[in-house]
């Protein structure tokens, strides 16, 4: 065999740079991305530095102030103080961790369920594979905030519940989505020139097929983290996440329904952070989904 | 020759891609004379359908830009023409038979509706619901309109027009969904007919009822013309005159057997050679790949593929010269001798 | 034609799932921590009356009898006692059934008759101020949360304009219309009730706007999309080429075609709403399905959470099955394929 | 005749029955190849032509283990190579490649072209990591593409004629016997076309390679092969030496492609036979035409030609044909 006379390696190496350099680019011309990844992490910064963070870190739990009690926006308390009187952003910041939390937990524990079985079934196929989709279509017949209701139902309402209920009904949807992708991707001619070529069926799985599957799980994954803050606030909204007292962003804005509409703020600014946290990912999603050129519900 | 139909003058239109601006059409001139068929050939990417686009005003903006020129049908411009008279004009004057005859019909709808409602609409600028429901609801007059599109397809050799027009598209093969697309365009009564590639996507032996179809329609209903290709073959078998397009630039043109007996242009011998004969002789490809858009060759834009290629190509853009009689080329080997 | 032996499919495809979705919700309320005879009657009962009541409820015999107990009380309209209501649950969702399908009913017409217009421009007019407008719209209605959005309109609409009632069906001093169908907005105009039409219209816009965004901004992007993508497509060039005016193509062409996708989630923009509504009806204490659901949860009474989740389950199942029939009337591909 | 071909295909039918209906009945077949038999002889070159639907790619897929005939078999070097069970027939890749039509999606679009011409070498352990390499880049040679620009470039940075040069240093890099060619120049340009059809002539002479070459151009497969078999229907309905094919055309159908093939030059017009139109379409597989397949279309067809299936008619020895018209004589 003849010299290699120059170095394959760095060739490749400076591919991969060019790669790199033309997604950031990509992106960059995406202003709004770039906003949303500005906001979601220093959300999720503030959540996790919250003890140094918050002006009065003992409010997360249930220290009561009762002088301090219903006091509107000001220098001291920039977001006000509740019924006991503890400082509302304080407990956003402590309480923005299990709501984001479960944000993140439930769609990457969805994802990684229902990927390996959308796999096995759109690869395997045959008998496997068919009993695995009836059943993703049995779990897609009821709407998912149900299920975890029954699930909540059945083991009583906690954080931890709410993100194994939600994580136990999310992943039908990457079933179906990888299912569909390994099913359209078996056809491509590029699959069967890799079986021409006699690689197994394991290697044509993994180094042809998948890779190819992974942008769209990625693009769902970064829109569902949306969804599944939006659904974990609803629960904890109806007291079935972490007891009072707690924080959470769904169970504050709850707690603060009481003392509507005058002492507007307890409600309001728990609720505007569980907006800008879902805003800021559609908006990384959305980037995404353009970057990478695929389309996902 | 009389006065051309459709005219094209010094037309220019470029894209705005990420890189920059893509200069897709580079200052070209073609006429259609009355009564005439003329080909239009240049490869993959060469700007054909752009000028088709351009020509019915169905160029999206933006991206695409018209940047300079004229295109004349009759006395009109159309590049300027108020979007009414355009209208106008689309169907009835000027009519296009699509490239894929089988993504070209609209999948969801009967041949019968897509073709009724371009039958009775042709030539408005906007229909009201009440105006198109009062019209779709005249008995006599979707009749009338029924019976001259089945007419029609029986010019265009349908069997059973009536069973036809009852099937969706998917329900069609090739071939018949292309005579559907040429009595579709063919129901305005147009004076120029534009041909965008009509059957590259079918079998050879319907490819040659096609064209024989499309050539008695021609000469039966005094049609004009355009007929773009990138087989050199057909165009020979349709056209008598023909340009040949390369990069965006007209680089030859003249009549059909002069240029494919004789070609001038070193791009259209090259063409000529790349083609496997049944004689057998000897083929062989052009060198390279069609230029960056963005950034186009100074000159002659073939100049980085050219065997004949020297320094004087690189900067200087050769102009039309009439090197035979109704014969043009535009390179630097006819130019010096003059 | 092959539309019935479609439909026909679809039919049968209904009954396994319908069957799958029955032994989910028995699984689930079976796998209860403990033994439920004994969370019933308490700690303290004696073990012979625990046993008389695992007898009676069935609970001694094998798993798969039990699911056909179930099945059988369920089809004679038997779900076991509510603890909260101390009635038979079947009759609870009976009551409170027609308002939550009235709700959701209209936040759907409200998604639809919005979503559809917006997303359409938005796609025709592409890059134009309405298409702006209209992506930041269904940007936030994916993003705001629904219970959030409900509160502050009863903060904004209620208490500080005062224009529209806090919560509730109807006006306290009205009485509601005669029970036809039980859905108080078609009932009174049935019964002509103008007074009860205006109450209760009144009172259902509000839940039903903060449960409509969500699905509407869905509707606006993916028809959006649709109608890009086909925009530029060989057909829609062709009959544009040919003379056909462009409001036309938009209004018919353009739309049968883009409008395919947005039915196939319908179903799951419905599931969306039915599930939202749990907390939207809890917001506006709605007399609904879904806040007598999230009560149950709350106060841990199983045999209402089994019957809300069938309940759920099946109107959900329904829908799709709807959705379906006239996926099949606008694809003529699927129809026949 | 001793000599054994080295892919022989014997009464090779495939068919696909088609299901419909609730019960997912089956309700027709489609005859996408029915009774057709074959020889190439070590060195050749066999053109396959064939207008659409006509079975060309299916045998060509049945041919690599793709599909599985339903009756029939196929033989390479004298063996039976139907039938195979999976691992046998992975063995047999490295002795038969194909290339195929459509370079959009022949490649990987998330590998580099480094990659995915090494794989097969992975595939079958050939050689250590710096073998592989340096094997790639000299197949990259040969099909005439600089290893230093190309081995990290992305299909998606390659031209039409540059994705199908890679195709074929993939299929060629495991030194294959057999490769079938299915359509390989179809989406390409006619500049780009004759360089990759001559690069192919080039290659078969180095490597001393035996093609199975598809094409539903009829002025290719002239031009490409020594022998040809023209497909109508899922049958073949004449074989010859391709000098015969082009001068001496005796199937009507045969004649009607020539004659349809748009030529450019006087002299070739000269040659083309002249023949009245055909009707109609190419029909459809799923309920293929009595008797001879063409002769719904055929400008000769009598009466017989719907009942029965003429048989073959040896015209000399290369030359073969299956119609009633020949055997008048």
């Amino acid at each position: 065999m003849g010299k290699t006379n120059y170095s394959t390696k760095l060739i490749s190496c400076r591919a991969y740079l060019e790669s790199f350099f033309r997604g950031i680019y990509v992106i960059r011309k995406n202003t709004l991305a770039i906003v949303g990844i500005g906001v979601f992490l220093s959300l999720l910064l503030m959540c996790i530095f919250a003890p140094w963070l918050a002006p009065y870190p003992e409010d997360a739990g249930d220290a009561i102030h009762l002088s301090q009690s219903f006091k509107s926006p000001s220098m001291l308390h920039i977001l006000g103080t509740d019924q006991m009187g503890r400082d509302i952003f304080s407990r956003i910041t402590f309480g923005g961790r299990n709501t984001l939390l479960a944000g993140l937990i439930i769609p990457l524990v969805g994802a990684s369920i229902g990927c390996t079985l959308g796999l096995i079934a759109g690869y395997i196929g045959r008998r496997i594979g068919s009993v695995i989709m009836r059943t993703t279509d049995v779990f897609l017949s009821i709407p998912p905030l149900i299920i975890a209701l029954l699930v909540i139902g059945v083991f009583g309402p906690s954080l931890k519940n709410i993100i194994f209920a939600l994580s136990i009904v999310w992943w039908p949807w990457y079933t179906r989505l990888v299912h569909g992708e390994v099913i359209s991707l078996r056809e491509e001619t590029f699959v069967e020139s890799s079986r021409l070529l006699g690689a197994k069926s394991t290697r044509t799985m993994f180094s042809e097929i998948l890779p190819n599957a992974i942008p769209p799980i990625i693009v769902k994954i970064t829109l569902d983290i949306g969804y599944a803050i939006l659904n974990a606030a609803a629960l904890g909204f109806l007291g079935l996440g972490v007891l009072p007292p707690t924080p959470e962003w769904g169970l504050m804005v709850s707690q603060g329904r009481l003392y509507l509409p005058s002492i507007w703020w307890i409600t309001t600014f728990p609720g505007i952070f569980i907006f800008l946290a879902v805003f800021s990912i559609n908006l990384i999603g959305d980037g995404l989904r353009d970057l990478l050129d695929v389309e996902v519900m | 020759m009389t006065s051309p139909i459709l005219s094209i003058k010094n037309l220019a239109v470029s894209f705005n891609t990420f890189e920059g601006e893509a200069k897709v059409i580079d200052h070209i001139n073609l006429d259609v004379g009355e009564k005439e068929t003329v080909g239009l050939v240049g490869e993959t990417g060469c700007g054909k359908s752009v000028t088709l686009k351009t020509i019915l005003g169905i160029l999206p903006i933006p991206p695409g830009k018209v940047t300079n020129g004229q295109i004349l049908f009759g006395d009109k411009n159309l590049l300027t023409l108020p979007t009414k008279e355009l209208c106008k004009l689309r169907g009835r004057g000027i009519s296009l038979i699509p490239q894929d005859p089988l993504v070209s019909l609209n999948p969801v709808f009967t041949i019968k509706a897509q073709f009724l409602d371009l039958a009775m609409r042709q030539g408005e600028e906007h229909v009201s619901r009440i105006n198109y429901y009062r019209k779709k609801l005249n008995k006599k007059q979707t009749q009338q309109v029924v019976k001259k599109i089945i007419t029609m397809l029986q010019k265009v050799q349908i069997p059973d027009p009536e069973r036809v027009l009852e099937y969706y598209p998917y329900q069609l093969s090739g071939g018949m969904a292309q005579r559907i697309l040429i009595a579709i365009s063919l129901i305005g009564s147009p004076r120029l007919l534009l041909a965008d590639e009509p059957t590259t996507a079918l079998d050879v032996t319907v490819q040659k009822q096609i064209i024989t179809l499309l050539k008695k329609i021609a000469e039966d209903s005094n049609l004009s013309m355009l007929y773009i290709t990138h087989n050199l073959g057909v165009t020979r078998k349709i056209a008598k005159r023909v340009y040949i397009m390369y990069a965006g630039q007209i680089v030859e043109m003249g009549n059909v057997r002069e240029i494919f007996n004789e070609p001038l242009h070193p791009y259209t011998s090259g063409l000529i050679n790349a083609l496997p004969k049944i004689t057998r002789e000897k083929f062989n490809g052009i060198d390279g790949t069609i230029p960056d858009y963005v950034h186009p060759p100074k000159g002659c834009r073939f100049y980085p593929r050219c065997p004949s290629a020297d320094e004087s190509c690189k900067n200087q853009r050769p102009v039309m010269i009439e090197v035979k009689e109704n014969h043009f080329v535009a390179c630097r080997l006819f130019q010096e001798g003059r | 034609m092959r539309f019935r032996e479609y439909l026909l499919r679809r039919l049968l495809l209904f009954i396994p799932t319908l069957f799958c979705v029955m032994v989910l919700v028995f699984i689930l309320s079976r796998m209860l921590p403990g033994d439920p005879a004994r969370l019933a009657l308490g700690p303290d009962a004696p073990m012979s009356q625990i046993s008389a009541l695992r007898y009676s409820l069935g609970l001694d015999k094998p798993i798969h009898i039990q699911f056909l107990i179930f099945l059988e009380n369920l089809l004679h309209g038997k779900m076991g006692l509510s603890l909260l209501t101390n009635r038979d649950v079947c009759q609870d969702v009976v009551q409170f059934y027609p308002a939550s399908f009235e709700l959701a009913l209209v936040s759907m017409t409200i998604a639809m008759a919005i979503g559809i217009p917006l997303g359409i421009v938005s796609g025709i007019k592409q890059n134009k101020w309405i298409d702006h407008l209209s992506r930041v719209v269904s940007l936030f209605g994916v993003s705001v949360p629904r219970f959030w959005l409900a509160i502050i309109f009863i903060l904004v609409f209620s208490f500080y304009m005062r224009i529209m009632p806090i919560s509730g069906r109807i006006g306290s001093g009205i009485p509601p219309p005669a029970h036809i169908t039980g859905l108080y907005l078609i009932d009174s105009l049935v019964t002509l009730n103008i007074p009860a039409f205006v109450s209760s219209l009144k009172h259902i816009i509000l839940p039903a706007i903060s449960l409509s965004v969500s699905p509407l901004a869905q509707i606006v992007r993916l028809l959006r999309a649709g109608i890009i993508e086909h925009k530029r497509a060989p057909y829609v060039m062709m009959v544009k080429a040919n003379g056909m005016p462009e409001d036309l193509i938009n209004r018919k062409y353009l739309f049968k075609i883009s409008f395919i996708p947005v039915l196939s989630i319908i179903g799951l923009l419905f599931a969306s709403i039915i599930a939202m509504s749990f907390v939207v009806e809890t917001v506006f204490s709605w007399p609904g399905i879904g806040r007598y659901g999230s009560n149950a949860v709350l106060y841990a009474d199983f045999n209402a959470i089994v019957g809300v989740t069938i309940v759920a389950g099946v109107t959900f199942i329904i829908a799709n099955f709807v959705v379906d029939m006239f996926y099949g009337y606008f694809d003529p591909r699927i129809r026949y394929g | 005749m001793s000599e054994v071909p080295l892919l022989d295909i014997r009464n090779l039918k495939v068919y696909f029955p088609i299901y419909q209906g609730l019960l997912k009945k089956e309700v027709g077949t489609v005859r996408a190849v029915d009774n057709v038999s074959f020889n190439i002889k070590k060195g050749g070159l066999f053109g396959l032509v064939g207008e659409t639907a006509s079975g060309k790619t299916t045998i060509a897929k049945t041919i690599l283990g793709v599909v599985h005939p339903t009756s029939g078999e196929i033989r390479f070097k004298g063996e039976k190579i139907s039938h195979l069970n999976d691992e046998s027939r992975r063995k047999l890749t490295s002795k038969m490649q194909m290339i195929h039509q459509d370079t959009s999606s022949s490649l990987n679009p998330r590998k580099k072209v480094g990659e995915l011409i090494k794989v097969a070498l992975d595939i079958h352990r050939i050689g250590t990591a710096v073998e592989r390499l340096d094997e790639v880049s000299r197949m990259l040679q040969y099909v005439q593409l600089p290893p230093e620009n190309f081995l990290s470039k992305y299909p998606a940075a390659l031209s039409g004629g540059q994705k199908q040069r890679v195709a074929i240093a993939r299929a060629l890099i495991l030194k294959p016997e057999v490769v079938v060619l299915d359509e390989p120049t179809s989406a390409l340009d006619v500049s780009v076309q004759a360089k990759i059809l001559n690069l192919l002539t080039k290659l078969k002479k180095e490597f001393n390679l035996t093609y199975l070459f598809i094409s539903h151009d009829l002025s290719v497969v002239l031009n490409m092969s020594d022998t040809i078999g023209v497909m109508y229907l899922g049958e073949l309905v004449e074989v010859g030496g391709s000098e015969d094919i082009l001068v001496n055309p005796m199937h009507p159908y045969t004649r009607a492609l020539i004659s349809a093939i748009p030529v450019i030059s006087e002299k070739e017009r000269n040659i083309l036979p002249k023949v009245p139109p055909l009707r109609g379409e190419i029909g459809s597989a799923i309920n293929p035409p009595t008797g001879c397949r063409f002769h719904t279309r055929c400008p000769y067809a009598k009466e017989k030609c719907a009942r029965e299936r003429p048989n073959w008619v040896q015209i000399n020895e290369k030359h073969t044909v299956r119609c009633y018209l020949v055997q008048r004589f």
